[in-house]
């Protein structure tokens, strides 16, 4: 797309609607992948999480970048539960409040706002990049995205770059032994298994770039 | 899937209007999924909370009463409750003197406890958090999730109830979890897989000559898979690694928990116990309480848990105390 | 066959063991397979005894202690004891007040019972029996062994432990008993089949979409095999025959018993409590008191059973009164 | 045989150690038989009162009838329980009782002997020849035995005809409804299983057969 994309309250309400889609169609692919390493929820999980998300938006009508984070953080928190529900929840709260009081982003700055949202699930999860995560998907996500817009690459190519990225991050997961999250319980026995919430942040990349820039 | 259900999204829910049907003494907020102790606030009581996943029962709302715990918050079946509903539970049984959540170590339950936390610091609750790591199954690491919160739960629970019965402050209360974590240790095994409702299939699939030695409450697969055994060698497969963990010298007391995951009856609890307190009295440990039952499940799984809690005389009296809740009651 | 046990021929003896371990309160005669209250005989008080197949558990050695049973023996899984067990714990907590058999009514528990009936009494023990029948899935006629005695036998033992504990004369309790057996109806379902250990696969195949209502407590398959449904049919598949058999004017109070046939959890059981209380309500009926749990199991069997016990003021007042046994306690 | 066979106490012994044989080969095939229509446990409980039987007459050594009836009834009763542990029990105790305190039977007094057995097994357990019990192989038996005595046969004739009598009533249980026993609670669904009870008394009265007149 053109160099001057802005992405709207509008445009981030698609994201989620887009997002919530995906997951109904894949919740029980998640909970399948979650039965091998995890509790046999994730895909539960998410699909609850989404499903109130998707109301507390039409409730909430927000107007600016932070009230749409704000709106769909407090609801994943308080539905989803489990490892993903303050994870999830924290990326909506960081991604709002880095987007700020603003009704839309220029690319960069809904990199910038991608970005914190990601810093926000490291901080509160405090897993490191190798610890079969779901920041296995979303670092490299981000560090494509600036790479594309360094090279002089649109928003769209960014969000592009990052989805690849994302999913790469997530088949990289397969063969990681899981330092975090149930997984980890497993030890040796975790190699082998694609990591559930890594799966679920590459849909939620993926579906950025069908919405955001499109 | 073969259950006593309705709906699967529906099975906590109706199963709390059970537990309220079936336990009038209880308070139980159906909006928020919330089990409060029928006289909470407790006034200069410290209040304690807990809470985890469903699919554990009686862990933790039929923990919920005098001498116990003052509230508990279910989960989804297998999934950390929410901020949410662990603030409202905290509110619910803050006497004045503060409330101690009691936390299983999963990255789900300690974020969302923190979360809550937070939370209620914001409305100027005092709140103090334990978080239970008594799983010898998992390598402990600073790197990792750590070590999962099982049978040790339900021991610090009545432990710690009892202590704030008696007027323990918050501190005191605090520091006597803590104690029975440092000194508390579980090993886990099991049959057979269980079904969690919304998945509609087994967790993990089992061989009918195969068995799962070290996993945790979620159906999650253990460490380890083997072919079954009797009794006296699952025993020892669960014991040594307990002792190994955490030795006892000669003449220590303990108090020896021998917990079915759900679908495994009283009867092979029994003969299990008498295979633990051969090993324990061969290396002369002291049984000197012990609790057999189903009491932190994991849904319909067969198979067993043994805990071991190394006593203090604090602890003792405090696990003798007076307890009065759907699950457990003596002295009352 | 997986199950926590050695021998399967030492299942019974074994699992006596572990229990006395876990309850040093209780006397256990290892060589005849008695179980007997610590402080038996208790002078002039009618004894209780009770007994029957093991794999039941908690029923019936659980059940023995101040408020309820004086003995109980436990037979071979799911074989009547034989006449010399019953003997030995009739002789042992004889207070001089005589003693009530509380019997299930198999054709094996009766004879047996009728026997050692008889050499008791030829030992000058004054000696009364109730054979409890509450099933109603059997169609009774006095052509055939009758109907089988199921969970009434559970509140039958309670109440009539009380009656005895206050005093109450052999003529008085065994009215009492009769009472309860008369006023008591029970209707039991299974998920799946159970296996008895000696002979080391389940007693009946059910499909994975299959159920079997109207089954006893030993593994017998029911009156009818039907495709599996929801907790609120599978409540109105058991409580409408009891209600047919023995029907409640509105407003008649009832104490309902939801009970695990072993290898349902208590999450599961809440659910189906709720339907039951649900169907309850519709007609008027007011549940006055309840009990929910595995407390008259068989084996590892997923299913339940619902027991209704029309109540009087006399037998509410026992069910309240105090009792201290491994598997019920509470006011004690 | 010889029209004068004497049964001795010896031979009663000996009976018992065929019978507690074919029970040791039988008992899967007998709990299997009662898993149908019962409680799996009719081929354990047997084999559980076999072995005591034994142990006991090696103990008693007994020198006559009365003794050898006592001594095996009273082991049967307090280890079998069970249904069949009563009723064998009364079996045996009766057969001992109608024996006398003599040390041998000619082959009127044998057959005597038997049927006192099977109608204490009916005064105790109260059933009635159709009930789909023990007794619809035991009561054939007795009645074949004494038609054979009458019409001049020999002990080893009778026991013939009885094994011969008591293996058709065992297969008549097939298609009965029975109405006592574990087997009633079933009502329709008993109908097109063989007794596991009659499968015992049949193996009972072969062994005899096999022992008593050889
Ligand atoms: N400390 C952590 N940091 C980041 N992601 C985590 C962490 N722990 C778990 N996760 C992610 O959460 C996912 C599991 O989510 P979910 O199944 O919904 O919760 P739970 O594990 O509590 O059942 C894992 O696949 C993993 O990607
Ligand atoms: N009232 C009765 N009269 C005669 N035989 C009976 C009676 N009740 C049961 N039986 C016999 O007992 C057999 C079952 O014995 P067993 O399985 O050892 O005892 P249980 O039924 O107590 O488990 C049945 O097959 C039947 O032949
Ligand atoms: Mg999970
Ligand atoms: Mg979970
Ligand atoms: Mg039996
Ligand atoms: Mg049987």
């Amino acid at each position: 797309m053109a160099e001057g994309t802005t992405v709207t309250v509008d445009d981030l309400v698609a994201w989620i609607h887009r997002f919530c889609e995906v997951i109904g169609d894949h919740a029980d692919e998640l909970t399948q992948l979650d039965s091998a390493i995890g509790d046999a929820d994730h895909g539960t999980n998410m699909r609850r999480g989404c499903r109130a998300a998707v109301e507390a938006l039409a409730a909430a009508e927000p107007e600016d970048v932070t009230g749409f984070g704000r709106a769909i953080a407090m609801k994943i928190i308080s539905t989803v539960g489990g490892a993903s529900g303050p994870l999830y929840g924290s990326f909506f709260l960081a991604l709002g409040t880095a987007g700020g009081s603003t009704s839309s982003l220029d690319g960069v700055g809904t990199v910038a706002a991608l970005k914190a949202a990601v810093e926000a699930v490291r901080s509160r999860g405090k897993a490191e990049p190798g610890d079969k995560t779901m920041l296995d998907a979303l670092l490299p996500a981000i560090a494509a995205m600036e790479a594309s817009l360094d090279a002089g690459g649109s928003l769209s190519d960014a969000l592009e770059a990052g989805t690849t990225a994302a999913e790469q991050g997530m088949v990289a997961t397969i063969p990681m032994l899981a330092r975090k999250g149930r997984a980890s319980y497993l030890g040796e026995r975790s190699i082998g298994h694609q990591d559930p919430g890594a799966t679920s942040s590459w849909l939620l990349i993926r579906s950025a770039a069908e919405t955001l820039a499109a | 899937m073969k259950k006593l259900i309705n709906a699967a999204e529906d099975v906590v829910a109706e199963a709390l209007r059970g537990m309220e049907l079936a336990h009038p003494e209880l308070q139980i907020n159906h909006e928020l999924k919330v089990i409060v102790r029928g006289d909470a606030p407790v006034a200069g009581k410290v209040g304690i909370v807990s809470g985890g996943g469903s699919g554990h029962e009686p862990m933790h709302g039929g923990f919920v009463g005098k001498g116990m715990l003052d509230a508990a918050c279910p989960g989804e079946v297998f999934t950390s409750p929410t901020p949410d509903q662990m603030l409202e539970a905290t509110k619910a049984v803050d006497g004045g003197a503060g409330v101690l959540h009691i936390v299983k170590n999963y990255t789900g339950d300690v974020l969302n406890f923190e979360m809550a936390a937070e939370l209620a610091a914001a409305d100027g609750v005092e709140v103090e958090a334990v978080v239970l790591d008594d799983d010898v199954a998992v390598q402990d690491s600073s790197f990792t999730a750590g070590r999962r919160g099982v049978g040790a739960t339900v021991l610090a629970e009545k432990i710690c109830g009892a202590a704030a019965e008696a007027g323990g402050d918050l501190a005191q209360v605090k520091e006597l979890c803590e104690r029975v974590n440092a000194n508390g240790r579980s090993m886990g095994m099991a049959l057979t897989s269980c079904t969690v409702p919304s998945a509609g299939k087994p967790t993990f699939e089992l061989g009918d000559d195969e068995m799962e030695i070290g996993i945790g409450i979620h159906g999650e697969p253990g460490r380890e898979r083997r072919p079954v055994a009797s009794a006296a060698e699952v025993a020892k497969l669960l014991v040594e690694p307990i002792l190994a963990d955490l030795p006892y010298a000669e003449g220590e007391k303990a108090l020896v928990f021998v917990n079915s995951m759900g679908g495994t009856p009283l009867i092979e609890l029994y003969i299990l116990y008498n295979e633990v307190a051969k090993l324990l009295a061969e290396r002369g440990i002291e049984i000197a309480r012990n609790l057999v039952g189903p009491y932190i499940t994991s849904l319909e799984m067969q198979g067993a848990s043994v805990t071991m809690l190394k006593l203090d005389d604090e602890m003792t009296g405090y696990w003798d105390a007076a307890v009065e809740t759907p699950a457990l009651r003596w002295g009352a």
